[in-house]
């Protein structure tokens, strides 16, 4: 039991007349000695990495396979590039993923039963399938690019047969651990579930296409890189749009504090929004518009899509779970709403009552 | 809740084949109840199942006298709790009561003779058999010296004040039987009190 | 104010055995599998005595937890967690302006008390979100975390609406209250209703319970207790709505935050659909305009 | 236990503790029921389910109060005034149960002449002698009789004693008034001596509001008569001050007048601390009696030879008049074959005491040096007795002692880390007491029987062996009498003599010799001495050496050799009398309700279908009912002594009487013998209070035992050093004294650190916030604590508005175990009750301010 500073017993004296019932009578702020009614998730920052890699490796997927499918000979380093990162985003994210188990031996039970109620387990089984997938795709393309004739060998069109299922795939890599964190009564996770997920999967989309313009840049192709940075600022914009619902979702529901004050907040409003979007939009715009783009303002825009998308899912998951520890923002999640009214604007103090913020 | 020993990888495969709730998913039952269950939930027994000796006691702690089962297996107690068949308790208990089985077993149970000698610092053990003969030689000797058969005025008293005890409210009626025989009938000792009036 | 008949078929006093079906003789309940078992927890009879919190530690073998005063009154507990599956909320309202009250309401005024325990919800969110299957439902539709299966992931900590389950640092799984699995297995009352002197907790078959509870909210608001009602049986002004019931409901006089509770907790999985939907909506955008971006550029380089 | 025994006839509970599910009405006063026994808290609930009121007055607002109707609070101390408001309301309103009062009690009984009460003598009875600091009790007693008490402690210092005079019950019934207009019948002395204790007087002394006071007599006397009983419930709530006696006193008449005794659902029930207390009382490990409640033989008193003992303590009337049996029966049971009527049955080997050896003059005479040796058999004098610190001086000046527990206790390794080390007055070094620390088993690792709270003797099995080298305390002391034996054997001292002759051959059992418990229990519960054939029960007992009884009121419990009754485990069933008499043997025979010949009208029909008990069986002329008969069995109810042939013993008593064990078979209302305070109830101020006493111009219990040392100073009332009232508690997580609870994780975890109980008002004056660290202090010592601040202490607000704060705190934390706290009973004061010289832990004067105590510096409680 944290030692908290002595405290007064609780200030406030509820009349000794009829106890209001609790479907008549307003919430008046009073908690259990300001103890936490649910239990902050034991997810660390190796699943917010997690989390980070598979939106990327995922993304990485789907525009390696865009590019096979709509793409000339010119896409062949955004192909390989996309290919290679959707594997080793897997090969890393996975064992971030068992070292986070408390029993990591028995790590294979999570393909002991699938539960569609549990985004948990069909993710497993999405990584999984994801990880063959990509990994299939990419042996194939690795043994098969060595063929000199430029036509396409066996090999590579085995290759362009399991990206498809691995672009598919992809999607969901980015987008089911939204849902994951959405499933749980953590208040931060459970306001907002639609706008996180679309929060998530443009964030997953951005940092790919950064990903892969820094791929471009470096090999030299400058309007490959381009035409990515297009997507990127595309994914980004979207993403400053999912991030404005998922704000104002906080704010009705009352839990947005921990995500706005403190030093959690600083760093998603400059790392996540201000870096993360905020540069990138102005580089690739600027590139955009100009006849002769900047490499220089490219490579920027790509590095502070991929630093930005980190901080983002670092700052959620600390938020998270430090809102879960105020018991405040718990009951003003789960006030009763009566039927039929617009959810108020409810106050949701940057400080609590008991001055216990980070 | 020790944890569990590592385990060969031939055992975890067949545990994890036995325990595989997917072909039983396709096989139609459901995921949440019957699919799930693993062999462990399927050959789970209560522990009072393997107790050979099953005696009725009285809590030790308050006087409401509450009844309980007393489960012990081999010679050691594994479980104490209400006795249902009592009228006092019908089978609920008190949280000391309840922790009955805590106090038999809590670590700080003395289970040897400590000794202090006079002006020492800190406890030695002794064998048991040395302890009583020096204490009934202590006892015999203080009684002696301190015994006053006649009182001046030649009223027989036959008692000491140099020996006292204290105690007997948590004991057995026999045990506070015997401490009164010995200590009054038979040494003659006045001193002795006990927590009726604590 | 007599003992069960069946109690004299035991009369010795070396029964050496497990007294058959014993929670007949302790709760007037038989235990079969395949019927719906749960508790009833009538906090007005409750005397904060903490007979549960021991019986439950001594029959499961949980260590103690933190030793230390907190000062919320008498609870030095805190809260339910891994090495404490059940916990007695104090709750004082003794004093309003100086002067106390003296007479009161009938049953438990003015120092609120309340075993809270696991709530077993019919819907159980840690269930649904147990991605090994070691969260079940048991024969006696009670919810368990099976130490065999589980590897510590901890999703079915976030997800639970009441911050019950938790995962142990000393052997790495997640522990919540069994309702006593394998004592039911045993036709024996879990440990924590057996124990309660004052039949606070009620141990009994689920819709005899329901039955059981309103009746006695009818008797408490006839005393005089008018603010006595029902928190997590169904249709009640306690009703936990997405998670339908909970096997273990309680009868509470004040609103539920004062105890810790949700007044109107979700069920988790409702949100997997709207957000992964969402989510892959979101990428189908993405993707076309990723597409369209590939194929312009195209035509460009032409 | 003398109170209920002075007016009952028996000091202990007069119903069961499951009868209180019949009951409607409940009062628990000097007790926290609900935490401190919960199971017997449960027939509470009960009856509250069936509609009962229930009622909690305490200094406190406590779990029990949580589940009570009305929580009336009153300041430490002032329970008689309470209680005799409640007499006074009975009277004045008329609201006594007539029927029953006029014909079982002695409200109608005419007092000599010369008696006073406190209200004509500023606070004192008449007989009150100050120098001698006692009461002559001749100017109490029935006009022209002299009434002997039915108890054996009360005799110690009074010079009344019985004579010739005293044969006087025997001539005829006592003088009766029975119109109640005679000014010195007991009704019009006790309206006299309550009429002063109006409804305000409560208010000014107690500090509870006059309409709360009211709504308790309100609801008290409403459920009391024909078809409705209530009960009251108390423990050392009431024992533990300077008067504790007489506040029992005053729960006992309200009863009679009540008309409750005896009764299904009514009573008194005494909630009793440890878990065979009351058989530690039956078959005292105590200074003052014998097994049975037989007087210990007093070097000053009647007591030169047998004969004059028996002469002495035999009553004329009553019950009592069996004495002779029972004794003999004991010493027989004691010296075999050495007990002849030519030696008294070796009544001189038996220990004169001479005077007060309870455990306050104990701890004087160990720090005197008086006591050299000390055996402490499963208690913690160092928690549990009062003024720890002079204890422990105490015991740093014994030659030797020896410490038989589960564990290691504050008291056994107190020259370790005791007071005296931790503030550096003395060095281990220093302290040259030798310590056996030795390991005893616990209930379920011997075999024998606890008698509880009600009565009730229940036999606990040998499951398992204790740990290790853990032996039972019957091993114990039954090898340390053979070591004695062998030790003493050849003597020829006259002196050695009891140590020979005592009879000290039991079978042994197991590896270990255990010596048989039940052969214990069979000797307790009496043989014949030549073909040792168990007596069946009471009735057997013989005073012709014929019979061996080491317990005569335990008879009954081993009637044949197979039959152990308390072992029986039969329980009544639902539709069973609900009285339970196959579960366990209730002393006497059995007999679950004393006094239940009262449940019957005068002419022995049931008062009301409802609270039917015991009843007259016109046919075959016998009582019957649902219990076993408190009462001759074949005395009809019209029955009536022919005072012509000097009736003695039973015969002297009607078919109207049933307080068998008192000489007039009348429950005592006033008490002409057997208190050593005063016949009525009075209310004085606690030895240390910090108001004036209000009602009398006498301060406190006149003759209350104090023991006034430079280490054991009292303050004087309304010292401005110490303004706060002090009193102590137990919490339902632990036991006592501690050991048993503090070192098992599961309940310490539940209490973990001592606290002290401020209220809310003070500590904001004070300053001290929730949990912060406090110093406690009185003239004895300081100690260091936790605050916990709560609304749940409350002011008092008292006469001319004089407002006194409250704190308490829990005595059961030591150093030793997981959940440890400084000492309460450094605090508390070595005083105590004249009639039992229990101490008065629950009402003194402390002072409190924030911050910690600086280790070593010696701490001087001088404020």
């Amino acid at each position: 039991m944290k030692q908290e500073q002595a405290r007064q017993p609780v200030e406030r004296r509820v009349e000794q007349t009829a106890i209001p019932h609790p479907a008549v009578e307003e919430w008046n702020g009073e908690t259990y000695y300001g103890q936490a009614s649910v239990k902050p998730s034991p997810f660390d920052w190796r699943v917010a990495a997690y989390v980070y890699v598979a939106g990327l490796a995922g993304s990485a997927q789907i525009i390696a396979t865009l590019a096979d499918r709509l793409g000339d000979e010119r896409d062949e380093t955004t192909i390989r590039n996309g290919r290679f990162l959707a594997v080793a985003g897997v090969a890393i994210g996975a064992p971030l993923l068992i070292m986070d188990l408390k029993t990591p031996s028995r790590f294979y039970n999570m393909l002991r039963i699938y539960r569609t109620s549990s985004p948990m387990s069909f993710g497993s089984y999405i990584l999984g399938a994801f990880g063959a997938a990509s990994g299939l795709t990419a042996v194939a393309h690795l043994i098969g690019e060595r063929r000199a004739d430029g036509g396409r060998s066996p090999m590579r069109r085995a290759a362009d047969m399991t990206q498809v299922p691995a672009a598919f795939l992809g999607a969901g890599m980015s987008t089911y651990t939204a849902a994951l964190l959405s499933a749980t009564s953590t208040p931060l996770w459970a306001s907002a579930p639609q706008a996180m997920a679309a929060q998530f999967g443009t964030s997953s989309m951005a940092t790919a296409a950064a990903a892969l313009s820094l791929g471009e840049q470096i090999a030299g192709n400058a309007d490959n890189s381009r035409r990515l940075d297009g997507l990127a600022a595309v994914a980004a914009a979207g993403e400053l749009i999912a991030t404005a619902f998922a704000e104002k979702r906080h704010r009705e529901t009352g839990v947005g504090a921990t995500l706005r004050d403190g030093p959690i907040g600083m760093s998603y409003k400059t790392g996540a929004l201000a870096l993360g979007l905020g540069v990138p939009l102005v580089c690739h715009s600027i590139n955009a518009l100009s006849k002769r783009p900047s490499r220089g303002l490219s490579i920027l825009g790509s590095l502070a899509l991929l630093a930005g998308g980190m901080v983002m899912r670092q700052a959620i998951f600390q938020a998270g779970n430090k809102s879960a520890e105020r018991p405040d923002d718990y009951f003003r999640l789960t006030q009763r709403i009566p039927e039929g009214a617009k959810p108020r604007r409810r106050v949701d103090r940057a400080v609590d009552a008991r001055g216990r913020l980070p | 809740m020790k944890r569990i020993r590592s385990r060969s990888l031939s055992d975890r495969i067949g545990s994890f084949v036995r325990d595989w709730s997917v072909p039983r998913q396709i096989a139609g039952q459901s995921s949440a109840t019957k699919a799930a269950e693993s062999s462990l939930s399927r050959g789970l027994r209560p522990r009072l199942e393997e107790a050979d000796t099953v005696g009725t006691n009285i809590c030790p702690y308050c006087a409401v006298g509450c009844s309980q089962l007393m489960y012990a297996k081999n010679g050691r107690v594994i479980h104490v709790e209400g006795d249902p068949r009592s009228p006092i308790n019908q089978g609920t208990l008190c949280p000391k009561g309840a922790a009955t089985l805590g106090l038999m077993t809590m670590p700080d149970r003395l289970d040897k003779v400590l000794y202090r000698a006079p002006h020492s610092d800190q406890w030695e053990e002794k064998p048991m058999d040395w302890a009583m003969d020096r204490i009934a030689h202590l006892t015999k000797r203080t009684r002696d010296e301190t015994f006053v058969h006649k009182l001046p005025d030649g009223t027989i008293v036959n008692h000491t004040l140099g020996v006292g005890s204290l105690g007997g409210a948590t004991l057995d009626n026999e045990e506070n039987y015997l401490i009164k025989k010995l200590f009054s009938g038979g040494l003659g000792m006045v001193w002795i009190e006990n927590q009726a009036r604590v | 104010m007599g003992v069960h008949p069946r109690a004299l078929d035991y009369a010795e006093s070396f029964p050496n055995h497990v007294i058959p079906d014993e929670s007949e003789l302790t709760c007037g309940t038989k235990i079969e599998p395949g019927k719906s078992y749960g508790f009833f927890t009538d906090t007005t009879l409750c005397i904060g005595c903490k007979a549960c919190e021991v019986a439950c530690k001594e029959w499961n073998g949980l260590p103690a937890d933190h030793l230390g005063l907190t000062g919320n009154s008498y609870d030095n507990t805190g809260d339910l967690g891994a090495n404490t599956w059940r916990h007695v909320a104090f709750v004082e309202k003794i004093g309003s302006g100086g002067d106390r009250a003296q007479e009161m309401k009938p049953f438990q005024s003015n120092w609120l008390m309340m075993s809270d325990v696991c709530k077993h919800c019919a819907n159980a969110p840690c269930l649904e979100a147990c991605p090994t299957g070691s969260i079940f439902r048991t024969e006696f539709d009670t919810v368990v975390v099976q130490q065999d299966i589980c590897n510590g992931c901890g999703y079915c900590v976030p997800a639970c609406p009441f911050g019950v389950v938790e995962l142990s640092l000393e052997d790495g799984k997640a522990h919540k209250c069994t309702l006593c699995y394998d004592r039911l297995k045993g036709g024996l009352e879990p440990a924590c209703a057996k124990a309660c002197p004052t039949d606070s907790i009620q141990f009994g078959e689920i819709n005899e319970l329901f039955e059981r509870a309103g009746k006695r909210v009818e008797d408490l608001h006839e005393k005089g207790a008018t603010d006595a009602y029902l928190y997590g049986a169904p249709d009640t002004p306690g009703a936990t709505g997405g998670l339908k019931h909970l096997n273990a409901f309680f009868l509470l006089t004040d609103r539920p935050e004062v105890y810790n509770l949700p007044v109107a907790p979700t069920r988790a999985s409702d949100r997997v659909r709207p957000s992964f939907l969402t989510g892959l909506a979101a990428m189908a955008g993405l993707t076309l305009a990723a597409a369209a971006l590939m194929s312009s550029g195209r035509e460009r380089g032409r | 236990m003398p109170s209920l025994g002075a007016t009952y006839g028996r000091g202990a509970a007069t119903l069961a503790q499951w009868d209180l599910a019949n009951s409607d009405f409940i009062l628990v006063m000097g007790s926290n029921m609900a935490e401190n026994h919960p199971i017997a808290f449960r027939f509470v609930m009960h009856a509250k389910e069936k509609g009962a009121t229930v009622v909690h007055a305490d200094p406190r607002f406590t779990r029990t109060s949580a589940l009570a109707d009305i929580h009336a609070p009153l300041r430490a101390g002032t329970d008689i005034a309470f209680l005799g408001g409640i007499i006074r309301y009975i009277l004045e309103n008329d609201l006594w149960f007539k029927e029953y009062a006029m014909e079982y009690t002695n409200i109608a009984t005419i007092i000599s002449p010369d008696y006073q009460g406190p209200d004509e003598l500023d606070g004192v009875f008449s007989g009150w002698d100050e120098d001698s600091k006692s009461y002559v009790l001749d100017s109490w007693q029935y006009e022209g009789m002299k009434v002997p008490s039915s108890l054996a402690e009360h005799h110690a210092t009074t010079t009344e004693s019985f004579d010739e005079t005293s044969k006087s019950t025997s001539e005829g019934p006592p003088p009766q008034d029975r119109t109640l207009q005679h000014p010195n019948c007991v009704y019009q002395i006790m309206k006299r001596h309550y009429a002063r204790y109006t409804p305000e007087m409560v208010e000014r002394v107690t500090g509870c509001r006059a309409d709360t006071f009211l709504k308790v007599c309100e609801a008290m006397t409403r459920n009391s008569g024909r078809d409705r009983t209530g009960a009251i419930c108390y423990a050392v709530g009431w024992t533990h001050h300077s008067t504790g006696v007489q506040m029992i006193r005053g729960a006992g008449i309200i009863q009679a007048l009540l008309g409750n005794v005896g009764r299904p659902g009514g009573g008194v029930l005494a909630l009793r601390g440890h878990t065979s207390i009351q058989g530690s009382t039956d078959i005292p490990t105590l200074y003052d009696m014998l097994p049975g409640y037989l007087q210990q033989p007093h070097a000053y008193r009647k007591h030169k030879d047998f004969d004059q003992y028996l002469e002495t303590e035999q009553t004329p009337t009553g019950w009592w008049h069996n004495f002779p049996k029972y004794a003999v029966s004991l010493l027989k049971a004691w010296y075999g074959d050495h007990a002849a009527k030519s030696n008294g049955f070796g009544y001189e080997w038996l220990p004169k005491i001479v005077g007060d050896h309870s455990q306050l003059p104990m701890t004087m005479a160990m720090r005197d040096g008086v006591i050299r040796g000390m055996f402490f058999l499963g208690q913690n004098p160092a928690i549990g007795g009062s003024n720890s610190k002079l204890v422990q001086a105490g015991l740093a000046k014994l030659d030797w002692m020896v410490v038989r527990d589960c564990a290691d206790t504050e008291t056994a390794s107190f020259w370790k880390d005791g007071h005296l080390v931790r503030d550096g007055d003395m060095r281990p070094e220093d302290i040259g007491t030798e310590v056996f620390l030795m390991p005893g088993s616990l209930a379920g690792e011997k075999d024998g029987t606890f008698t509880n709270t009600h009565r009730l003797l229940q036999w606990h099995d040998k499951v398992v062996d204790g740990p290790g080298e853990s032996q039972s305390e019957l091993w114990f002391i039954y090898h340390l009498g053979l070591r004695l034996k062998d030790l003493y054997a050849g003597s020829e001292k006259e002196r050695d003599k009891p140590m020979l002759n005592l009879t000290w051959t039991y079978p042994e059992m197991g590896p270990d010799r255990d010596p048989s418990a039940e052969a214990v229990l069979k000797e307790i519960n009496g043989y014949t001495w030549a073909d040792r054939k168990q007596l069946t029960g009471i009735s057997d007992i013989k005073d012709d050496g014929s019979t061996a009884c080491g317990c005569w009121i335990y008879s009954g419990v081993f009637p044949q050799d197979d039959h152990n009754q308390s072992r029986s485990r039969r329980a009544d069933g639902p539709e069973g009398p609900g009285t339970h008499l196959g579960w366990g043997f209730a002393w006497p025979e059995n007999r679950r309700t004393l006094c239940n010949r009262a449940s019957a009208d005068p002419e022995g029909k049931p008062w009301s279908e409802k609270k039917r008990l015991i009843w007259w069986d016109e046919e075959n002329e016998s009582w019957t009912g649902h219990d076993s008969v408190d009462f001759p069995k074949d005395k009809a109810p019209g029955f009536d002594p022919d005072w012509s042939s000097h009736p003695t013993g039973m015969d002297a008593l009607d078919g109207r009487s049933p307080y068998i064990m008192i000489a007039d078979g009348k429950a005592a209302l006033f008490a002409p013998s057997g208190m050593k305070d005063g016949p009525l109830p009075a209310h004085y101020e606690p030895l240390e209070s910090p108001v004036h006493n209000a009602v009398y111009p006498r301060q406190s219990n006149p003759v209350a035992k104090r023991w006034e040392e430079p280490d054991n100073q009292l303050a004087k009332p309304g010292d401005p050093r110490f303004p706060y009232a002090f009193t102590t508690y137990r919490l339902t997580e632990h036991h006592s004294g501690g050991t048993p609870t503090r070192s098992v994780p599961v309940t310490a975890e539940l209490q973990p650190e001592g606290f002290a109980e401020i209220p809310t008002e003070l500590a904001r004056e004070l300053g001290i916030g929730n949990t912060d660290w406090i110093v406690i202090s009185t003239l004895r010592g300081e100690i260091e604590t936790r605050a916990l601040v709560t609304d749940r202490m409350q002011p008092f607000r008292l006469a001319e508005g004089r407002v006194v704060h409250q704190v308490g705190m829990p005595w059961h934390f030591g150093w030793k175990g997981y959940a440890t706290g400084d000492v309460a009973n450094v605090l508390t004061s070595v005083v105590g009750d004249p009639n039992t010289s229990m101490h008065e832990n629950k009402a003194l004067v402390c002072n409190v301010r924030p911050g910690r105590l600086t280790r070593g510096a010696p701490t001087r409680g001088d404020g």
